[in-house]
């Protein structure tokens, strides 16, 4: 109990190391960007550029145990949870090295040792997987709690109502999280959703409802430490609403034609949340370079390992159809 | 050797599972107080309380879902979908996820979840409430697909179904619930991936599934009567196939025939169909007969329901058919 | 417009007749419940005894134009809509004179002449064509609502959620009448949806809620006129709760084991919306009596009709199946 | 004749029936200022505007839902369903409800709608954005099935699907998109239900479909080489079949090799081999030959992706096989 207490907030010698985090996120993304762009990354690649401070602030505040399913805009999410920027590179190499040994790629990274089920190409795939994790630890009397992440544009599907509905019906352990970046690929919120405040989602299944700055890591970390413990005390799920932006385009390519062409820019100047965190800290420029250097370092590493890593045989697609 | 309906079969499975494992548990729409839409888990509530036979709300989705995410987990949830046309509602969570979360993390998940359903006509209910729709769930690979015919072999393979860490599509057939059988004393697992000889012949195979096991039987007696010797061979599980077995029950007889209730055009028929002109292609005598249901949806009027759907004459033609066709 | 005014309410003089219809609804439901007993008919089949209100006060309600889609439990919904008592009845014993020609059955009545587009036997499965339906109306300028009947254990299937939020978003001129008798088969309310007033599901979606007593007629066709006058003026769609009760078991043979035993008897005693109306009008016996025998003849003669039927051939499964 | 790539083929299809037709419409994820996510409704929303070029939130269901509810109301939607993997979210409206609508009412109601969609592997997508599921949809009475390979066949064929008064699920192949053809300078309906001579040959007919077309024509120049005469046909709708056509070519050539992309295992394959070792099968002189993919989800790392999916080669090794295995 002690311990709970002690994490509700975020303690000050704790942010550089957050900054730290969200940095991390932010040069691999960049990276990942820069690599596809070069033509070395298959597939279908969302970066998290913008959000950063969901994943950090949500995946800091869980304790050992949680689990986390994440979605197609997953390697934030991947990262924040512990998965060493080496293993999501090489995943994206689609290397045996990989988090997923090459099986998934971008959208479908896993790292079940570290509690991340994996991320879902399905919008709102992972929702009921996350209602029926947390039943299974209120089965067992296990003191843990299962974290969905979902992206404002997976409000309006069918299995996003059904499984928060089953989740609060049973009040099991579970923090439904909403990016909400108000843009579902190329639609505006207002032109996919009704409602202008997606927290109102929750009325519909009388689920208590948290909503934060999603720029503002501390606030995020202190929401989601309050979700935890509430659903952790057996109280039943909390639906917790992060108000973010995506500075990039809804994927790698995307021209992003919909958009007014500096809307990005212009948030990015003043809602930054690695500026954001930065300026609070009062960070000296020298040592958020030398931090940014030695992130820059690892993402580096993390695309010369991942180059270096095995490509599976052709052979080894016949695994892991069955158990 | 006691005896069982198939209901009450499929009943023992899960509840001696249940005794036996308090990772196994069963949830679905009306399957506490009142048992389930066909009566299958009656009085389990009482025994196993309302946490372990869980009513769920109509939310076929999720209900699947939540199997999977407590499957992910370590438990083995078996999730009942009440009737198989619903499948389509639980579809993505079946086939997207349950049927690939292993393979997409390399490896790292398994998934021992069972999603139990029922269908078939016979009695009416319209076009919503009879489909047969398992072929659809061969087609996935990740899945495996189990459709028993008798009250021994649902009670031995639902127990490997709940037992296999793979999510497997178990499907039951309405109109045999009541049909009773000798079952072993003991639950005797089945293997997933065993076909059953329900009859030894020589003149034709007949390869039928669930209610059409049945009607092929009576038909095999039938032709009989004509000097016609027919084998009845059961698949019990669809994927894995038994092709083994099939391939060699057709090489002895150099006949066979394909029977289900499920509609013929791109049903399971026709994959084994498939297999076996090519396994078996130089014993074949004569083409493969189909019999299944009529291309329609499913009607209500009894005389024309009953049209539609393949029963033991059906079948018999088919081997009449297949047996005057010499090569 | 005067037209739409002066049937905001049921004139005094219109309420024998509402009467009759519920009487008459009422009639055939115990005339279907006593042939199926007797093996008479085939299939699944839900009577509406209780809800009799429901089904009466919407439909009168509704425009020439309006359309409906109901649910499997079909029976009166379609007769309030107009369907003469022989066509459905004939529908019920699977003949060619039914009103779906022996093709549909108890749970796919259907009569789209006279607006029903047809009931469902998925739960939910009609409501997102009623928004389409609604749509198509919208985008062609004409003033036609679309109404969807839905039960209580309906608002937890995800159809349900896309398709109200789908509606609420393009304002279509749809009513989405919820029949709450707190019952999904056996399952209570309590076991099926987490909040305790379903009006709430319209929050979600920010469509306006309205929510009456489904026992008064009367009320019923107030607030559905108010519905229909919201959704037809452009105003978006409206949720209409109806507030109401199952006599009987949830399908016919249902021994509802899972219900006390007296709880719907005493309700019927209070609660009748027959039995409410009767009162109202302080209609003497005589000459509810003489209404009485009138409705039972005309389902007695259904019966009859249906009866004498013509059996469809067996080859004529095979039309329909394409156009 | 212009040249046309299959993507504005489709566009072209789509935008000459909405200038024509007040009726027609489009609705699906991101088709408007996106102009879909392959760029097939590309420029559409600004000559047509946001009505009739619709976007719609995430909602599979209700997004094919409300097309069916428009098209009883006699428009003729086009709900475009971005990956094909996600009809597995619409599948109960398409399948119990478009399907069955005009069966259910005895002839009432006729559902002119179509389902458009799109999938197919090679770019390592992953598992659950490439799936190919055309088999289910043959399955289920009530659905046309087309699956177009050429721009000219699916400018044609959509237009065909457009003005047909029945629920038509129409499947577009992801790595087509680009290739050019020719196309005649005004719209000319394909009609539904004609399959198409490729190539005629004289050795074993390739019945191929979608990207597999393409990798069969290549795979027939090279057969060539080795003295091999191929005739490829390609059926394009896959309901109802051109079953005709087929069995001709099958009884001209006695050999017969199926190609899809699809999983081999219940895919549309075994269907074709199923009619075509029943209909020809004293012309057969070898098995029939399925080519699909290998019988797994298909994995992320191209290495392994390119080896579960079949190819040019795939195919010559098939048809080097049926020739060898001379009856
Ligand atoms: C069921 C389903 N429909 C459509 C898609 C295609 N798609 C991928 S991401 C996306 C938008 C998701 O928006 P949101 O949930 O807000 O997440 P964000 O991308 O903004 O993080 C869509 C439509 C999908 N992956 N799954
Ligand atoms: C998708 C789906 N799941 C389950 C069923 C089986 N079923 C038929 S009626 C019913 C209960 C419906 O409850 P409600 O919506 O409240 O309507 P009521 O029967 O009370 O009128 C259920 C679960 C179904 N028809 N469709
Ligand atoms: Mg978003
Ligand atoms: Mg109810």
């Amino acid at each position: 109990m002690a311990k709970v207490e002690s994490k509700t907030t975020l303690a000050k010698s704790d942010l550089p190391d957050v900054l730290r985090e969200m940095l991390l996120i932010r040069r691999f993304e960049e990276k990942v960007e820069e690599r596809f762009r070069a033509g070395e990354l298959p597939g279908f690649l969302h970066v998290t550029i913008g959000e950063e401070a969901c994943a950090v602030g949500v995946c800091r505040a869980l304790e050992d145990g949680d689990v986390i399913a994440s979605t197609h805009r997953a390697h934030g999410h991947t990262l924040a949870k512990g998965t060493h920027p080496n293993e999501v590179m090489a995943e994206l190499y689609g290397k045996q090295e990989g988090c997923s040994h090459g099986y998934g790629g971008s959208m479908h990274l896993y790292d079940v040792e570290r509690g991340n089920l994996g991320a879902n190409a399905v919008i709102g795939g992972g929702l009921p997987q996350i209602t029926g994790a947390a039943l299974a630890f209120q089965m067992r009397g296990e003191s843990r709690v299962a974290v969905a992440f979902f992206g404002d544009g997976a409000t309006n599907i069918g299995t996003f109502h059904e499984a928060l509905n089953m989740a609060q019906l049973w009040k099991v352990p579970a923090v439904f999280v909403l990016e909400d970046n108000h843009w579902a690929e190329s639609t505006p919120e207002s032109q996919h959703s009704p409602i202008r405040d997606l927290s109102d989602r929750a009325k519909a299944f009388g689920m208590k409802a948290i909503k934060v700055d999603g720029q503002d890591v501390e606030a995020v970390y202190k929401a989601t430490r309050q979700a935890l413990d509430y659903a952790r005390s057996g109280k039943g799920p909390v639906y917790l609403h992060l108000d973010t932006l995506r500075f990039s385009g809804h994927y790698i390519g995307d021209p992003q034609v919909y958009r007014p062409k500096d809307e990005a820019k212009k948030l990015r100047e003043t809602r930054d949340p690695i500026e954001l965190l930065r300026a609070k800290l009062s960070m000296p420029d020298s040592e958020f370079e030398g931090m940014d250097a030695e992130v820059t370092e690892i993402v580096e590493a993390s695309v010369e390992f991942a180059k270096n890593g095995t490509d599976p045989a052709p052979e080894d697609a016949l695994k892991n159809v069955y158990a | 050797m006691p005896e069982l309906s198939y209901r009450e079969a499929v009943r023992d499975a899960l509840s001696t599972a249940m005794r036996q494992d308090d990772d196994v548990f069963i949830m679905g729409e009306d399957i506490a107080e009142m048992g389930g839409s066909m009566g299958v888990t009656h009085g389990m509530l009482d025994e196993f309380g309302p946490e372990r036979v869980r009513n769920t709300p109509i939310s076929e989705m999720a209900l699947a879902g939540a199997a999977i995410g407590a499957a992910l987990q370590g438990m083995r949830p078996i999730a009942e979908i009440m009737y198989e046309d619903f499948m389509t509602l639980a579809a993505e969570q079946v086939v997207n996820q349950a049927a690939k979360h292993r393979y997409m993390s390399g490896g790292q998940l398994t998934v021992p979840v069972v999603f139990r359903t029922q269908g078939g006509a016979g009695w009416s209910p319209g076009a919503q409430h009879a489909q047969q729709l398992e072929a659809w769930f061969v087609h996935i690979p990740g899945l495996k697909v189990v459709f028993a015919s008798t009250p021994e072999d649902v009670r031995g393979l639902l127990w490997s179904a709940i037992y296999d860490d793979n999510p497997v599509v178990f499907f039951e057939h309405r109109t045999l619930y009541g049909i009773k059988g000798d079952v072993p004393e003991k639950i005797e697992p089945i293997p997933i991936g065993k076909a059953r000889v329900h009859r030894e012949g020589e003149d034709v195979t007949v390869i039928a599934t669930g209610r059409m096991v049945h009607e092929s039987l009576a038909a095999a007696v039938e032709a009989e009567k004509e000097g016609i010797s027919v084998e009845v061979v059961d698949p019990r599980t669809l994927q894995p196939l038994d092709e083994e077995t099939l391939v060699a029950s057709v090489k002895k007889t150099n006949r066979a025939v394909v029977a289900h209730e499920a509609v013929t055009r791109m049903g399971f028929g026709a994959e084994v169909a498939a297999v076996l002109q090519y396994q078996a292609f130089d014993w074949l005598d004569a083409p493969i007969e189909r019999v299944g249901s009529r291309f329609t949806p499913l009607p209500f009027a009894p005389i024309m329901e009953s049209y539609v759907i393949p029963h033991m004459e059906t079948v018999l033609e088919a081997i009449y058919r297949t047996v005057n066709k010499k090569a």
